[in-house]
């Protein structure tokens, strides 16, 4: 439950975030880059997900989701209320009023955020030249009707409008003015804006990016039925840490605040030397799996990719890489989604059997497929991840045991990720798949022809699947057909190794007040929940920090 | 006229001094000095006893390795330890034992009392160093001459050892300087706090005729300006001939024989001496003789032979020789010599 | 002089040019291709052959590699200039230039640290060969040697944290206007590095000594009656840092490597980790400017090593 | 002998450039380190070559060994011109020249055994064939030298000075050569020692009937072991005499200088020998060699010709050849300056 | 005669026999090993320590109890006991196991890349120094611009290139070390072809392969092999460093810098021994290789023989009575 903060809450919140390690790679968001947008906090989307149902309200969400919410759990942002119409199909978006675009030099003077902003926004983000193509396909045109209507013309129906306009990566919403800019201008952070909670102050490459104050930013909060403006805080600090050890050594001497993404490892001795930190655990949306090359010998056969699942003892993965934590069935569809998620013991036994550990089945399999002797295959793994590099070795020995030879490729990252849909990518490619919602997920490495589809998987009947999915309007009939698509991933084309999902924690001071451990409010969208921390100062003296 | 010395040795249990010790400026006992290598010890030095005249310049011959250096740097204690010791022995030097000095004595004496002028003029200056720096150095360190009078004195110095332009030189660095020239800073460190006794070793090897001849009359005159002594170490008999007062000659870490220039040019009495003499080759030969060469190897000091050193290489070695090493004992006066022999017979 | 510094600079130039063309060519064999992977950061949903080769048009990749060169070594020689960065369009120039402060920072302080703390030890080592001191000193010179500066970086950050709640400071105040806080964070990583780094000195001095020790010129010192100490202060040190100096020379690029690990561990916002996110990132212009700059960089101290000398040794002159 | 004689030089000339600069990548400047020599070795002789210490003496003795480049003249072996051979033939060539060096530790391969630094010129040469008979030829010169066969397994640090320089000799002899050049072999020796090597030197040139340029700077060796003597001074040849009459009769205030600065062991004429004092100052660069003759800036007897013009080589008497303005018929006397023990 | 091996000591006249010692110090090998122990006890120490890891390397096979993968993931985490000596890692596996196949490998990568290194140090070194001229005015212009990068620098952009992998990290730092290590082979050359027994094969017609092979190489040999020993350690050390970057040789290949770095760093807090276990390994390894380095170097290079820079003082020891009494007993013959 909520504490009252005092008359004037405030303190410099230190974050490492769950991209501690990585710097942000631009500022330009019309570089259509995730690594360029992730939590800019100056800017505002038109939806972003109620806190209210967030485990300091009903509970019933942890956005802890990266790019998922549920339509439900839906709230107004920049738009006050949105509405899908008929004829023509168009989605209408109410604006607040009364919301001011940051002041900034050589860019613009403070003005009101009117309809057209929104309007020229998508429009410049589109004309970029890098435009992911087919990304707004479904868009006709944008107008702004009125100075706080906005309206998309849509020339078909998309059932994920919400992660593709509204709330999604790539929806951060920057003035024309911004826009206008040079290339050179636009890659300047100093000339970085928006309507949102902070303004960035501070970037110092490799180290630390610093957000203070938006005094004049629109929202509230209400605690206790005292409203308060936002934010309660002074400013965010992120922190970019690339060494594992460094960031936890930073958050116990309590140069960090929060820490969003410790491995299990560190949390004993943390809880140990640190008994008063706050821990939330949670599991990651992303899968990890090992991509089978469904286009070639041997895995072109389903039994043989049936058998390399069999293979596998994903029980022992998680009791000894994830201590026990973790869950074994996350992907497609992840556990969170609980509308859509269908558990192991849901599935058809011929699949629940993937689950468990089953060598001779296996054998079997490989047999029957015309491998009685085995064979042998590559795996493409990232140097970069200490589960991925500690999996193989178990892996390895697995496919041992029932007659499959291993080659292990570890590669640098920007090798690994150059090698995916490369004619030469192996025939196994161990990776995790990047957060998603049920259509991203599906789409990304199933549907044939995608980037992100290292199996090469190409089917048919899956595409026109998804496709009607993504037309539907009614909601139910979009979920059932979602939820067959999943398990028709997981039971009949198996194009991967399901392999456990990671749990991983979220660590915080008592200090640090109003906070859960949510992480997003949208994809890449956190800026409502800082605005929302406020920092008990006194309490952090007294603890001797 | 030697079966006296011979068969009749005078009281060995009483030391023979070489000149009156009273008078003499520097007297070296039974001096032992040994270099260590691992297990192995080199008796580089093995009983010397000699002793320095005031004024008298005293030359030390021997072949290479026999001891001649070893001998010099003992006396200021200048042998690198390790591998280096001196195990036995006493050097007075006006009367002060420098072996039982303090360190601080010792300093006191170094460069100060007893210079030395080292075998090898190209490398014992140091380089990074200017020659007003090294020259200076003595004079402050003894003299605590004033910082003015220095530089006066640094040029007296250069051009009391015939340096030319000896203003434009001072600021100098070694390598600007030929090997003659260096040799010549080097005399002139030496001199700087006007030593009683210079010891100067092969201080010409290293150089052309005609610059060891320069050098050579200098010391010889300096030498004779101040009254200083001198001890002379080379093995070359032309060069003893000329400057030696007297001479001893070494062999395998002992003197073998002792005594005036004369004495010892015109009647050797160690086989080894007359060896040297008859192995020259000799510019005011009458004609071109064969030259006699002393056969064999000299000896390894690490594992000297038994009895004489000189034995294995000796013509006139008669069994005694295997057996007892001879004392160094007068043959005649101050005529000193080590073998058992008389080489006359 | 002058002309002695004209001439070793001009010497450079085939150096450097060599070394561009390895470079420029070399970063640009590296398998990831940097299209591939800005095609698959971005989710394209299905790129084709015409969105790859409008990327590599808008990032002016499409010409061939030979041109491209020339166009760089041409910006970089008339105007200075070593391009823009492939993922950020920021100027190489400026990306370097923010971080090259702090890893010549922690370079120049470790570098310093090494020879205060290897100069003297390597020094008495020699003088006092084979006393307790001497195998103290090369004792911990080995072990400064064999523990990898990584590890023991690591422990220095993780293991007071935990148990002191201590770690590190990271956030660098400019040093001109806050020098104490500016060392706090620096003096912990180059102690570590400076630690690796004397060893290596130490080892060369004390080499160097008994070689001087062992010179006649010394026993010419002695036999002047000088001191121990001036004997050694005065005419074997100087000699002995000719070669120690040369080594500075050598360590730098070695010095330069060890702060990539040195400033991850320690947070520090340094070449490395702009070299590092650079690779991952095969953001081909940061990388060649890394390497060009840091080529350079290690060309000129070694040419003020070469300078150094002059201040050593008399026989170095540069007045022909 | 006959007529040709085995090697002659003519008017050699070798330069050193120096070395050149990135800006000034030939400096012009040049080390004259031998500046027009000419002489001839008769078969059998030997030729003495003296002279301080980088007047280019070794040089010379490289240049006829074709080990060094030769900027001018000529060198003709048994009268061919060998002055321009290359590859093969001048590695065949090598079998007839030899050289003896001056430095005993430093003229051997550590890392080899004396079985086969002696036998290498066999080897290299292919003069015999089978390790039999490889063997026992290298026996034959180790006996010849004073070698005891024992030694052949050893390494050249087991050997003192004067058994290293046998090694030496032996090794020069292996190849069966004609001359061989002796760059002050026994320089670094020590006297008793010395006295060894010179006379093994001689005894071998009777035996075989070897023909020695022999390189020194100490006129007493010179003196024992040659025929004919030639001085140099600064790269130029200054007299060239029969040894006798060298020594009796020298002419060149530079020889006079030289004789009269070597002690003699014998303090009763030393006593009487008055230093010349004409041997004050330094020698000149080679680099920057004085106009005229070499000589000029130490000569007592320096005239006004003598510092622009220089002298050429002429016989004063048959055999007897001097470069110095004061035999010029012109001039005006001969100095009468004897080396006082020669009186 | 009967054959011609006739030992040479027999037709040699009498000498006396030399004592043992020396003897010893006729056959080189013994005799090296003889100085090494009585000089240089650490560095006798430190080539003790090469063997062992020679040994352990060579017969990793026989004495490992498993495989370096062999997982078993119920013993997970295990301290070090009498079944798992030195503990198990997060998978089951024994870390001794892993610690000698890690020698193994580290041996193999070592002494691969090494050689390679010394090959190509003594094949540039050699022919610049040895030719000289514009061949060496070229030869070092690409080694001086190859040197002016930061090797560290050099390895991450290679590792990129060539992807991280035993043969990989053995190419680069063989390559790495072996043209930066050419200039000292050079220098040695230099003054090795100063020396006149070169130029007196030179003056005796041997071709050029002959005096490269027969008389230079021989002895650039010293620097060789000190340069050989001190890469050792360090092509050790910059594999663990590469590991730490992510770039050493991939797990589950038991790397000894892949161990400490990863595993070891992943789980300090829960089991220490998976860091503290290869770190040790890795610092008594490069400080025994060092040790047997520094002491081949003092050894080989004879400027550094025999004890002791020597100080010029107070080097009078005495024993007055027992020095008399031989004086004395030799005045009574
Ligand atoms: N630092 C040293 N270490 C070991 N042995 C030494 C050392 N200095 C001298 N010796 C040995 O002591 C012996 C005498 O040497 P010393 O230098 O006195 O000879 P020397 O008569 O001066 O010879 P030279 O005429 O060659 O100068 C030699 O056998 C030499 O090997
Ligand atoms: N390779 C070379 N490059 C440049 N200069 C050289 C070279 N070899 C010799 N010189 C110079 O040529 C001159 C003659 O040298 P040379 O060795 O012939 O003299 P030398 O008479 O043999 O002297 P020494 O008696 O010292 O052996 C010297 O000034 C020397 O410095
Ligand atoms: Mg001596
Ligand atoms: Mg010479
Ligand atoms: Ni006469």
């Amino acid at each position: 439950a909520a504490e009252a903060p005092p008359e004037n809450p405030g303190g410099m919140v230190n974050l490492a975030t769950i991209y501690y390690g990585i710097d942000a790679v631009t500022w330009d968001t019309s570089k259509w880059n995730w690594k360029a947008n992730h939590d800019m906090l100056f800017m505002d989307h038109l939806i972003m997900g109620d806190l209210d149902y967030g485990p300091s309200g009903k509970n019933v969400n942890d956005f802890i989701a990266q790019a998922f919410i549920p339509p439900e759990h839906y709230k107004g942002d920049l738009a006050e209320s949105w509405e899908v119409k008929e004829d023509p199909l168009r989605i209408e978006f109410k604006l607040r009023e009364n919301v001011y675009w940051m002041a900034k030099d050589g860019v613009m003077d403070r003005r009101e955020f009117v309809a057209q902003d929104v309007v020229e926004h998508f429009e410049a983000m589109k004309s970029s030249d890098r435009y992911i193509p087919t990304y707004w396909d479904f868009i006709e045109e944008w107008k702004a009707e009125g100075d706080h209507t906005a309206v998309a013309y849509l020339n078909e129906f998309n059932a994920n409008w919400g992660y593709r306009i509204a709330w999604g990566y790539y929806n951060g919403i920057m003035p024309p003015e911004w826009h206008a800019l040079s290339g050179e201008d636009k890659a300047d952070w100093k000339k970085a804006t928006g309507t949102g909670p902070y303004e960035l102050t501070e970037v110092a490459r490799g180290q630390r990016q610093v957000y203070k104050a938006n005094e004049e930013y629109w929202d509230t909060t209400t605690i206790e039925g005292k409203t308060y403006e936002l934010p309660l805080n002074d400013g965010v600090v992120y922190n970019i840490i690339k060494d594992e050890s460094s960031s936890i050594a930073a958050l116990r001497s309590g140069k960090l605040d929060i820490h969003e993404s410790i491995r299990w490892q560190f949390v004993d001795e943390l809880k140990k030397t640190a008994p008063d930190l706050n821990f939330k655990s949670a599991l990651k949306t992303e899968g990890t799996f090992i991509a089978l090359r469904t286009d070639k010998k041997p895995f072109n056969d389903v039994r043989v990719r049936r058998a390399m699942n069999l293979a596998v003892d994903q029980r022992a993965i998680q009791q000894s890489l994830l201590n026990g934590e973790g869950a074994l069935l996350n992907y497609p569809f992840s556990q969170r989604w609980t509308s859509l998620y269908t558990p192991i013991e849901e599935l058809d036994p011929q699949a629940q059997a993937m689950f468990e550990h089953q060598p001779e089945k296996a054998k079997e399999l490989l047999a029957e497929a015309g491998y009685p002797n085995g064979f042998e295959f590559d795996l493409q793994v990232c140097s970069c991840d200490p589960y991925h590099t500690d999996m193989v070795a178990m892996l390895q020995a697995y496919y041992q045991m029932v007659g499959v030879e291993m080659n292990i490729k570890t590669l640098e990252y920007g090798a690994f990720r150059s090698q995916m849909r490369d004619e030469n990518q192996a025939e196994g490619y161990l990776m995790d798949n990047g957060e998603g919602n049920p259509f991203s997920v599906l789409r990304k490495s199933f549907v044939s022809g995608q980037t992100w589809n290292p199996a090469f998987y190409s089917d048919e009947k899956f595409d026109s699947m998804w496709k009607t999915a993504l037309h539907e309007t009614d909601v139910d009939k979009q979920n059932e057909m979602l939820r067959d698509m999943n398990e028709y991933i997981i039971e009949e084309a198996v194009p991967q190794v399901w392999l456990p999902t990671q749990e991983f924690y979220i660590a915080w001071w008592p200090w640090v007040k109003n906070y859960d451990g949510e992480l997003r409010v949208g994809a890449v969208r956190p800026g409502p929940i800082y605005a929302r921390i406020w920092l008990d100062q006194e309490l952090k003296e007294e603890m001797g920090y | 006229m030697s079966d006296t010395a011979v068969s009749q040795p005078l009281d060995q249990s009483e030391e023979m001094p070489v000149t009156d010790p009273a008078d003499a400026l520097l007297q070296v006992e039974n001096l032992h000095t040994v270099f260590r290598q691992g297990r192995r010890a080199i008796n580089a030095v093995n009983g010397v006893s000699f002793s320095v005249g005031r004024g008298e310049t005293l030359a030390i011959v021997g072949e290479s390795g026999s001891g001649k250096s070893v001998t010099a740097m003992s006396l200021l204690r200048l042998i690198p330890s390790p591998p280096g010791e001196i195990i036995d022995g006493d050097v007075y030097f006006d009367g002060r034992n420098l072996l039982d000095m303090s360190e601080d004595e010792l300093r006191s004496v170094r460069g100060n009392e007893i210079a030395m002028i080292f075998q090898e003029p190209m490398t014992s200056l140091n380089p990074v160093l200017s020659v007003r720096q090294q020259l200076a150095e003595p004079m402050r360190v003894h003299r605590k001459v004033k910082e003015e009078n220095i530089e006066a004195r640094c040029l007296d110095l250069l051009r009391q050892v015939r340096i030319p332009d000896p203003e434009a030189r001072l600021d100098a660095y070694p390598h600007q300087f030929s090997g003659g020239m260096r040799q010549r800073v080097m005399i002139a460190m030496a001199l700087a706090c006007e030593p009683r006794l210079l010891i100067a070793d092969e201080p010409t090897t290293a150089l052309d005729v005609t610059v060891q001849a320069q050098i050579l009359e200098l010391l010889k005159d300096l030498t004779r300006q101040h009254g200083s002594s001198m001890i002379l170490i080379t093995h070359d008999l032309g060069v003893v001939a000329r400057y030696a007062d007297r001479i001893n000659v070494m062999y395998a870490g002992q003197i073998v024989e002792s005594g005036t220039a004369l004495e010892i040019f015109e009647n050797p009495r160690h086989p080894y001496t007359l060896g040297l003499i008859a192995s020259m080759p000799r510019l005011d030969a009458e004609e071109k003789a064969r030259l006699k060469p002393i056969e064999g190897q000299p000896p390894d000091l690490g594992n000297p032979p038994a009895g004489c050193a000189f034995h294995p290489r000796c013509p006139f070695a008669k069994p005694q020789c295997r057996e007892q090493d001879p004392p160094l004992e007068p043959y005649r006066g101050n005529h000193l010599k080590a073998c058992w022999v008389n080489v006359d017979e | 002089m002058g002309v002695y510094l004209l001439r070793r600079l001009l010497a450079l130039i085939p150096t450097l040019l060599f070394a561009s063309i390895l470079v420029f060519g070399v970063v640009r064999l590296v398998p990831g291709d940097v299209l591939d992977l800005m095609l698959s950061e971005n989710d394209y949903s299905a790129s084709t052959h015409d969105t790859r080769a409008d990327l590599e048009r808008a990032l002016g990749l499409d010409d061939p590699i030979y041109i491209q060169y020339v166009n760089w070594l041409g910006d970089v020689v008339l105007r200075g200039d070593l391009g823009e960065s492939l993922w950020r369009n920021t100027s190489v120039n400026a990306e370097i230039a923010e971080r090259l402060p702090v890893t010549i920072e922690l370079g120049v302080l470790s570098l310093l640290i090494a020879l205060t703390i290897a100069i003297p030890v390597g020094v008495y080592s020699a003088v006092r060969q084979e006393a307790l001191g001497d195998h103290l000193g090369r004792s911990f010179s080995i072990i400064a040697l064999a523990v990898p500066n990584f590890w023991l970086g690591t422990m220095v950050v993780i293991l007071p944290a935990m148990w002191w709640g201590w770690s590190p400071p990271s956030i660098i105040q400019p040093f001109f206007s806050d020098p104490i806080e500016n060392l706090k964070v620096f003096l912990v990583p180059s102690l570590i590095l400076g630690a690796s780094l004397s060893a290596v000195v130490m080892r060369m001095t004390r080499t160097m000594m008994l070689e001087v020790l062992r010179q006649d010129y010394i026993r010419t010192a002695w036999a002047k009656g000088l001191r121990e100490r001036k004997v050694v202060l005065r005419h074997a040190v100087k000699n002995a840092m000719i070669p120690v100096i040369t080594l500075v020379g050598i360590l730098v690029p070695i010095l330069f490597g060890g702060t990539v690990i040195i400033e991850q561990i320690f947070r520090l916002p340094g070449i490395g980790q702009l070299l590092l996110d650079s690779v991952s990132n095969r953001d081909y212009p940061i990388i060649t400017g890394i390497f060009l700059i840091s080529g350079v960089m290690v060309l000129v101290v070694n040419l003020l090593v070469d300078l150094c000398y002059g201040l050593l040794d008399p026989k170095v002159r540069y007045d022909d | 002998m006959s007529d040709t004689p085995l090697l002659e030089v003519r008017n050699l000339k070798v330069h050193f450039p120096l070395p050149g600069t990135l800006l000034k990548p030939k400096s012009g400047g040049s080390v004259k380190a031998v500046d027009g020599v000419s002489f001839h070795l008769n078969r059998g002789e030997t030729l003495g070559l003296v002279g301080e210490s980088g007047c280019g003496k070794s040089t010379t003795g490289m240049a006829v060994l074709r080990m060094t480049p030769v900027t001018a003249g000529e060198i003709h072996l048994e009268g061919n011109n060998i002055t321009d051979l290359k590859g093969r033939s001048l590695r065949t060539l090598r079998r007839k020249m030899q050289m003896i060096y001056q430095d005993p530790f430093g003229a051997l391969d550590p890392r080899m055994r004396v079985l086969d630094i002696i036998g290498e010129p066999l080897k290299v040469h292919n003069l015999v064939s089978g390790r039999k008979a490889y063997r026992a030829e290298v026996m034959r010169l180790m006996e010849l030298v004073g070698l005891l066969p024992g030694m052949a397994e050893r390494y050249p640090h087991e050997f003192s000075g004067g058994q290293r320089q046998r090694i030496g000799i032996a090794r020069a002899l292996a190849a069966r050569p004609e001359v061989i050049i002796c760059d002050e072999p026994v320089s670094a020796l020590d006297v008793s020692i010395q006295a060894q090597i010179i006379n093994l030197l001689k005894d071998l040139q009777e035996e075989l009937g070897l023909t020695y340029l022999f390189v020194a700077h100490d006129l007493a060796v010179v003196r024992h072991i040659c025929d004919r003597v030639m001085v140099m001074y600064l790269g130029h040849v200054v007299e060239v005499a029969d040894s006798e009459e060298l020594y009796t009769n020298p002419q060149h205030p530079y020889t006079q200088a030289l004789l009269s600065a070597i002690p003699i062991p014998d303090p009763r004429a030393e006593s009487r020998r008055e230093v010349d004092p004409s041997i004050e100052g330094e020698v000149p660069s080679p680099v920057n060699p004085p106009s005229g003759c070499p000589f000029h800036p130490r000569c007592k007897h320096a005239m006004e010709t003598c510092r622009t013009v220089a002298p050429e080589l002429k016989d004063t008497t048959q055999g007897h050849a001097v470069s110095c303005h004061l035999y010029e018929p012109t001039s005006a006397a001969m100095p009468q300056i004897r080396v006082a023990s020669m009186a | 005669m009967t054959t011609e091996t006739t030992p040479a000591a027999v037709t040699m006249p009498a000498s006396p026999r030399p004592p043992l010692r020396e003897r010893l110090g006729d056959n080189k090998i013994l005799g090296f090993l003889g100085r090494l122990i009585v000089q240089r006890p650490l560095g006798a120490f430190g080539a003790a320590i090469c063997v062992l890891l020679l040994l352990t390397g060579i017969f990793a096979d026989v004495i490992a109890p498993e495989g370096y993968n062999h997982i078993n993931p119920i013993d997970r985490l295990k301290p070090p006991s009498a079944e798992y000596w030195l503990g198990t890692d997060q998978l089951g596996r024994d870390v001794f196991s892993r610690i000698v196949h890690g020698a193994q490998l580290s041996v193999i990568v070592a002494f691969a890349a090494t050689s390679l290194s010394i090959v190509i140090s003594a094949v540039i070194g050699i022919t610049s120094g040895y030719f000289g001229g514009r061949f060496d005015m070229v030869s070092q212009r690409v080694v001086d611009g190859w040197m002016c990068f930061p090797d560290l620098i050099i390895l991450i952009v290679a590792v990129s290139v060539l992807g991280p992998g035993t043969w990989q990290v053995i190419v680069i730092l063989g390559l790495l070390f072996g043209i930066s290590g050419s200039r000292i082979v050079r220098s040695s050359v230099l003054s090795v072809k100063q020396n006149v027994y070169i130029h007196a094969a030179q003056s005796m017609g041997a071709s050029t392969l002959r005096i490269l092979v027969m008389h230079i190489l021989p002895n650039v040999m010293a620097p060789i092999i000190v340069l050989f020993t001190t890469r050792l350690a360090a092509v050790i050390l910059a594999e663990s460093g590469l590991s730490f970057l992510g770039l050493g040789i991939p797990p589950p290949a038991p790397s000894w810098g892949g161990m400490l770095s990863l595993d070891g760093r992943s789980y300090m807090f829960q089991a220490p021994w998976l860091a503290i276990i290869p770190g040790v390994a890795l610092t008594i390894a490069v400080f025994g290789i060092n040790m047997f380095g520094d002491a081949l170097r003092d050894m080989l290079d004879p400027r550094m023989r025999g004890a002791g820079a020597g100080r010029y003082v107070a080097a009078v020891r005495r024993d007055r009575p027992s020095s008399r009494a031989r004086q004395a007993g030799g005045a009574s013959q």
